[in-house]
């Protein structure tokens, strides 16, 4: 009845409504995008070694990300890829495969909350090296980061750079030429699967207990481990 | 019943509210605001007994924190003081002894306004900061939510003084103003608020009310925090 | 048109003859399936209150839903009566007083069993705090449960304090698990075991469990504890006393070198930073 | 018509002013130095200068809308005399209008907004449920998720019945005009609005961990986003404490002439249950936040084991503000359903005086049962038979409420309309919460059904199934007397089926599957749990779009069709359905008096109010 009355009113109506809809349908898309967002995977190249196929992993930690990140003063892993460093904690490695990783370690000292985590487990032959020291349990003082993946049952402390050495690294990525220490372990990947990785130390400073921010933020001292 | 595309209204049939409505609904409502702060400040008192009780690694309140006494006693005496001379102002304004009551109002917001001063000048001068420990957080948590209610309180003080001092001249019970929408409600008049010292009058009793209930509590938080 | 006392009746016959069908089912089919199994005596006791609750609340739930259905049935306004009221009937003493007489009885009747359950298994597998009022006889293996974000791992003061990220018990034991927390609040659950304690920070919450059978058991955080809550999950095991000799002689041996470093063991722990890391 | 200026106090300045205050109190903020705040160079997030934007921006924006005008006048002396704003058309939406049925309208509509994004949250989470491992949205985001859905329900909720149903009729219902303090009434509403987009903006600050309850020291440590969470829930409780005050002294003092407090129609006794839960418990959630807030920026130490404090005080503040609040979101669907019942069963309410005191002891039993929500967190243990009793005790008035709607139903004559569907399965999906509930409130079970799914679809049957329910029964109940105009009938029985089988086929399942040991706010289960996770992620996704359906009801009968509902398309013999649709400006001519009985039906042939001095002149003028 209207209708036949009122057809501009009418055509206003489905205008408006068709805009809302349009409006809100762009609306729910940019949130669901912005919601699935988090830093792009990282596949570490094929390496070809004595024991099989396996895969290289080289990483940094630095104390704070910089311009690598939104938050400039977050603790963080970096990856390196093709020579070039950047923050990706997304990782995709093979299953039942070998990962050779390297962290080389420019971050201070921090300390483990749980003194147990220093002693690493899960490691093809038990130990890691510190700068080529076969090592199996670190001091927890001097802890200053770990790598772990609790669904693999792998934990590795990472040592602190102490606090007076020279040429502490200022600004991420940190150059070889400054201060680190160098950690390297093998792993095997068990069966495909969705894990995350994290730290343990409480690194977060100025966060309660050290552990907000970069501890509890995928992309910095947490991410996953896709193993396909 | 009838239809009516376009509510509207003839004022000439709209019936007038009850002239004592106003009154009544200061006067409960401030009663109830009352109950509600009693709340805002129980979880504070359950907060300092219960941290007492459990006194966490011995932490609630150690060596070397004590309030202020000298300070705090002159907040508690002072707020004290101005509740009962409110109280005293009120009786004379019901007894149309306005001028009284403007000079009573005005001592009983400055004793207030003393308080508030005495609680930023003992806040300045503890011995102690945030950190130190369960009793530090209750006093510096209760003190401060309690001083941002006196201060809002010491607001509705101020504007009944406002109003009595603007329509000091008008004998009582004439004093006629606008009609409007006192009670918020633009389509009727408003005959309880088309005289200000009516107004005056009833708002004065519930704040009456709530300014004691401010001391009582003031009082509660002097006992908790400096006595017990 | 049907009398009000015929429709009282029916509804009362309705009732009976659905409990008195539902009831065995309750009691044989559903209550012996109800969580969390029968593992231990905890988890059995749980499965039977359980099952007593289903059979209190059996009767009222098959009145209330035959009452609605009949309802919506015999009192529908049938066409034609669409501008009739119903019978203006403001309330009824005695079934009033019949409704509260009989759901005060069952209040009071859970009330008492679960109190009497609670105190009878010594806390019913759920976190008692650090002075359980009831505590079971002999002396109960202590497992310390330690959480942190977002691990679990495991002390056991009685084997020279050795920690342990996988929780391993000997078959046929009390069992008291103190837990507590590193930092936030989590809460370990063991589905299979009946146990349930928050861990708290400066806080030991004890729990205690009885062990019955050689088997494996699920161990979740029940409690939003961060960004890996999700992640915080466990296998534990129950084995036999050899079994559990060796393991924990293995945990001795591979845990050897981190020991010196683990902090004497406490019934909670104070580590830094106590404010914001710096 | 009054003089236009320049520039008006309406949504717009707000929004602008809104957005102003922000950036000014974030430049503010940053000014404030203090040795003990050099945390701030670390973290990089300057939790104090958020909260003074919070607090500027929302100064702001009620400057904007015109809240200033009248405190800044009474600081001069003025008496309360201006007139601020048009009082026609449709401009009055949109900013201060103290007519409390365009507050109603305001609040079901602004309401209606939050509670949609709440529910689209649902639906991302479920999604991510399909999978028992990691899917789709990043870790913090699901976590954020997880909490922007439940803070956002509470939140809302809490005034979800309240805001829109009981600021229009109420009023009505006792024969008032306004409410006692009709510019609190608008500022509950643009106080929550404000509220519900701070709480979106946890999303540019990282987002927060700690779903709707908060728990330090998690709170503590979190994100900017947890900021967020706070402001949001305290501009809440703001809220809810005036709503709670001004709804109180509506009924204390401005029922008209006859209206005994026996004479309330229920609605109106659910209305004060709430208010007074309302009015006492949300300050204490004020309390707590502050001291949350002073822990996150002053570094006190309220919550820090290792610093003199305990978690253990923010579990028990909390909840003795939450429990409370379920029962906030509980009583008002009670008061809707015992209103709708009689209306559809042609009969009085059954029990008048047993459902009374069914919601009053349901209201005092409230506050002396919330350890049960920490029977496992080690927490004076021994009290657990107390608060299991206490507990356990609250069935009996639920009990009242029940037996009460089984009453009234008795030799009715039954009429199946849309509200009255969703009344009845109030009473099902309700059955369903409060057994499910008996459970978690027996220690021994509860050891198994704490912090699980189990508890999770315990409270959605009960808020869900409870309060929305009623919600929905409400809206079609009442929305045509609000807007003149009736709802689809044959739309609105699709979107009831459709909504109660797709609930009862989500939560049903959920119940199982926390029983089989899946806890709640996880984002990875075992993977025997995945076939009955899909079955309820799809379940959800049916549920909401039967809200589609609803929204398209809406839509075509409000906007399009427009089919004009008449004074009373439902025969009631409530006194809102005396006055005209929509009710006119000014609710009634005279203030009319009331008769002893509030439900008439059934051959008495008075009516609710004194027909011998009808509300509405008979010789009014038509325009």
């Amino acid at each position: 009845m209207r209708r036949a009355i009122y057809p501009a009113r009418v055509r206003t109506k489905v205008a408006i409504l068709a805009t809302g809809v349009a409006v809100a349908g762009v609306l729910i898309g940019l949130y669901v995008t912005l919601l699935a967002t988090g830093p792009a995977p990282y596949t570490p190249p094929a390496a070809q070694a004595a024991e099989g196929r396996s895969v290289n992993l080289t990483l940094q930690t630095v104390a704070a990300v910089g311009k690598l990140a939104p938050n400039e003063n977050w603790v963080s892993y970096l990856v390196r890829e093709h020579g070039t460093w950047h923050r990706s904690t997304v990782w995709t490695l093979p299953a039942n495969t070998l990962v050779h990783v390297t962290i080389y370690n420019f971050d201070g000292k921090s300390g483990l909350r749980n003194p147990f985590l220093g002693q690493a487990r899960g490691l093809v032959g038990g130990r890691f090296a510190i700068n080529g020291k076969p090592t199996a349990v670190i001091d927890p003082d001097d802890a200053s980061h770990t790598f772990a993946i609790p669904g693999l049952g792998v934990i590795v402390p990472v040592m602190g750079v102490a606090d007076d050495a020279p040429h502490q690294c200022d600004d991420a990525p940190c150059p070889m030429e400054t201060a680190h220490e160098t950690i390297t372990f093998t792993f095997r990947t068990g069966k495909a699967g969705h894990y995350r990785w994290q730290c343990f130390v409480p690194c977060a400073a100025g966060f309660v207990y050290g552990f907000g921010g970069p501890m509890q933020t995928v992309g910095y001292m947490d991410g996953y481990v896709d193993v396909v | 019943m009838t239809e009516f595309a376009h509510p509207a209204t003839d004022y000439g049939v709209v019936e007038e509210e009850p002239p004592a409505l106003l009154e009544r609904n200061l006067l409960i409502g401030s009663r109830l605001w009352a109950s509600s702060l009693v709340f805002f400040f129980f979880a504070f008192l359950f907060a300092y007994f219960y941290l007492r009780s459990l006194n966490q690694h011995g932490l609630f309140q150690p060596k070397g924190v004590s309030p202020p006494q000298a300070w705090g006693a002159v907040v508690a005496v002072c707020l004290a003081a101005s509740a009962v001379l409110l109280s005293w102002g009120a009786v004379d304004q019901r007894s149309e002894r306005r001028g009284l009551w403007r000079l009573k109002g005005v001592g009983a917001l400055a004793l207030a306004l003393v308080a508030v001063v005495a609680q930023v000048v003992a806040w300045s001068t503890l011995g102690f900061g945030p950190t130190d420990g369960g009793y530090a957080s209750v006093y510096l948590g209760w003190t401060g939510l309690y001083t941002i209610f006196v201060v809002g309180s010491l607001y509705w003080l101020e504007t009944c003084l406002a109003l009595s001092f603007r329509y000091r001249d008008e004998p009582f019970g004439r004093a006629e103003v606008e009609p409007g929408d006192a009670s918020g409600d633009d389509y009727r008049e408003a005959p309880d608020i088309r005289n200000a010292v009516h107004l005056n009058t009833a708002e004065l009793a519930a704040l009456t009310f709530t300014w004691t209930t401010m001391a009582v509590i003031g009082v509660v938080t002097w006992v908790v925090l400096y006595l017990a | 048109m049907w009398s009000r006392r015929g429709h009282g009746w029916r509804i009362a016959a309705l009732t009976t003859i659905g409990t008195a069908i539902v009831l065995p089912l309750v009691v044989f089919v559903l209550g012996p399936n109800m969580p969390p199994g029968k593992g231990t005596p905890v988890a059995t006791s749980q499965v039977t209150d359980n099952t007593v609750l289903l059979v209190v609340m059996t009767p009222f739930t098959v009145f209330i839903l035959v009452y609605l259905g009949y309802a919506l049935t015999a009192f529908r306004a049938k066409p034609g009566e669409e501008g009739l009221d119903g019978a203006p009937l403001r309330g009824h003493f005695r079934s009033q007083v019949a409704w509260l007489a009989s759901t005060t009885a069952a209040v009071l009747f859970l009330a008492i069993f679960g109190t009497t359950e609670l105190l009878a298994d010594n806390g019913a597998g759920g976190g008692a705090g650090p002075n359980p009022v009831t505590k079971p006889g002999g002396a109960p293996l202590p497992v310390q449960v330690i959480g942190q974000q977002w691990e679990f791992t495991y002390r056991y003061p009685t084997y020279g304090g050795v920690e342990t990220a996988t929780l391993v018990l000997p078959v046929g034991r009390k069992i008291a698990f103190h837990v507590t927390s590193l930092d936030a609040i989590h809460s370990f659950w063991a589905y299979e075991l009946g146990v349930k304690a928050d861990a708290n920070p400066g806080v030991d919450n004890i729990a205690y469990v009885e062990t019955k059978k050689i088997s494996t058991f699920h161990v979740r955080c029940a409690e939003l504890c961060g960004l890996w809550h999700g992640y915080m999950s466990d296998t534990g095991h129950v084995v036999s006393d050899a079994d559990f000799a060796s393991w924990i002689a293995a945990r001795k041996r591979q845990f050897a070198p981190v020991m010196k470093y683990l902090p004497k063991y406490s019934s909670s722990y104070n580590p830094d930073p106590t404010f914001r890391a710096g | 018509m009054r003089r236009r200026r320049l520039v008006e106090f309406n949504l717009l300045t707000g929004v602008v002013l809104g957005i102003v205050g922000f950036y000014v109190g974030w430049w503010l903020g940053h000014l404030v130095k203090a040795p003990s705040l050099d945390y701030f160079d670390d973290t990089g997030q300057n939790d104090i200068a958020l909260f003074v934007a919070y607090f500027t921006g929302v100064v702001g924006f009620l400057v904007g809308l015109g809240f200033a005008n009248y405190p800044v006048q009474r600081m001069l002396g003025k008496p309360p005399s201006l007139r601020e704003k048009e009082t026609e058309g449709i401009g009055r939406y949109f900013g201060l209008c103290t007519d409390h049925k365009v507050v109603g309208i305001q609040y079901l509509i602004g309401i209606g907004a939050f509670i949609f994004i709440g529910g689209l949250n649902a639906m991302l989470i479920r999604f991510e449920l399909l999978r028992p491992t990691h899917l789709a949205w990043n870790g913090n985001n699901y976590l954020t998720l997880v909490g922007l859905h439940g803070t956002m329900m509470m939140g809302m909720m809490t005034s979800g019945i309240l805001g829109p149903f009981a600021n229009y009729f109420v009023p009505l219902m006792i024969g008032a005009r306004r409410m006692a303090f009709p510019r609190i009434e608008a500022l509950t509403f643009w106080l929550l609005m404000a509220a519900g987009t701070i709480l979106m903006t946890a999303l540019a600050f990282g987002g927060f961990p700690t779903g709707w309850t908060g728990y330090a020291p998690l709170s503590v440590q979190a994100n900017m986003g947890m900021d967020a969470y706070i402001a949001f829930f305290a501009l809440v409780g703001l809220s809810m404490t005036l709503l709670g005050l001004n709804m109180l002294a509506t009924v204390i003092t401005m029922r008209a002439p006859g209206l005994a407090w026996g004479r309330l129609p229920i609605f109106v006794w659910g209305t004060v249950s709430t208010s007074v839960l309302m009015l006492l418990a949300a300050p204490v959630l004020i309390s707590t936040l502050f001291m949350l807030a002073l822990d996150r920026t002053a570094q006190t130490g309220f919550f820090n084991d290792q610093a003199g404090g305990s978690p253990y005080l923010y579990e028990n503040l909390f909840w003795i503000f939450g429990h409370p609040e379920v029962y906030i979101l509980a009583l008002p669907g009670m008061g809707i359903v015992l209103e709708l019942l009689p209306v559809f069963s042609r009969k009085p309410l059954w029990g008048y005086r047993l459902a009374v005191t069914g919601l009053l002891g349901i209201t005092l039993l409230s506050f002396l049962v919330w350890q049960h929500h920490l029977f496992v967190s080690g927490i004076n243990a021994d009290l657990r038979p107390f608060y299991m009793l206490s507990t356990e005790l609250i069935s009996l008035p639920t009990g009242f409420i029940f037996v009460c709607a089984l009453g009234t139903l008795w030799a009715g004559r039954i009429r199946l309309t849309v509200p009255m569907l969703f009344a009845l399965a109030w009473v099902f999906n309700f059955l369903i919460g409060g057994l499910s509930g008996v459970f978690l409130s027996d220690v021994p079970s509860d050891v198994t059904t704490h912090g699980s799914f189990f508890s999770m679809a315990h409270f959605h049957y009960t808020i869900m199934g409870g309060l929305v329910f009623a919600f929905f029964g409400a809206v079609y109940y009442w929305l045509p007397k609000m807007t003149g105009f009736e709802l689809d009938e044959r739309l609105g029985k699709l979107h009831f089926w459709v909504m109660f089988l797709a609930f009862n086929s989500t939560f049903g399942p959920l119940l199982v599957i926390g029983f089989l040991g899946m806890p709640r706010r996880v984002v990875t289960y075992a993977g025997y749990l995945q076939g009955a996770n899909e079955w309820v992620s799809v379940s959800a996704f049916v549920l909401g779009a039967s809200m589609l359906v609803f929204v398209a009801n809406l839509v075509w009968s409000q906007v399009f069709a427009r089919v004009p509902a008449g004074a009373n398309p439902w025969g009631s013999k409530s006194i809102e359905f005396q006055l005209p649709s929509p009710v006119p400006v000014h609710d009634f001519d005279r203030i009319p008096t009331f008769g002893p009985d509030p439900y008439p039906y059934g051959g008495i042939e008075e009516a609710g109010f004194d027909g011998t001095r009808p509300a509405v002149s008979p010789a009014r003028p038509t325009p």
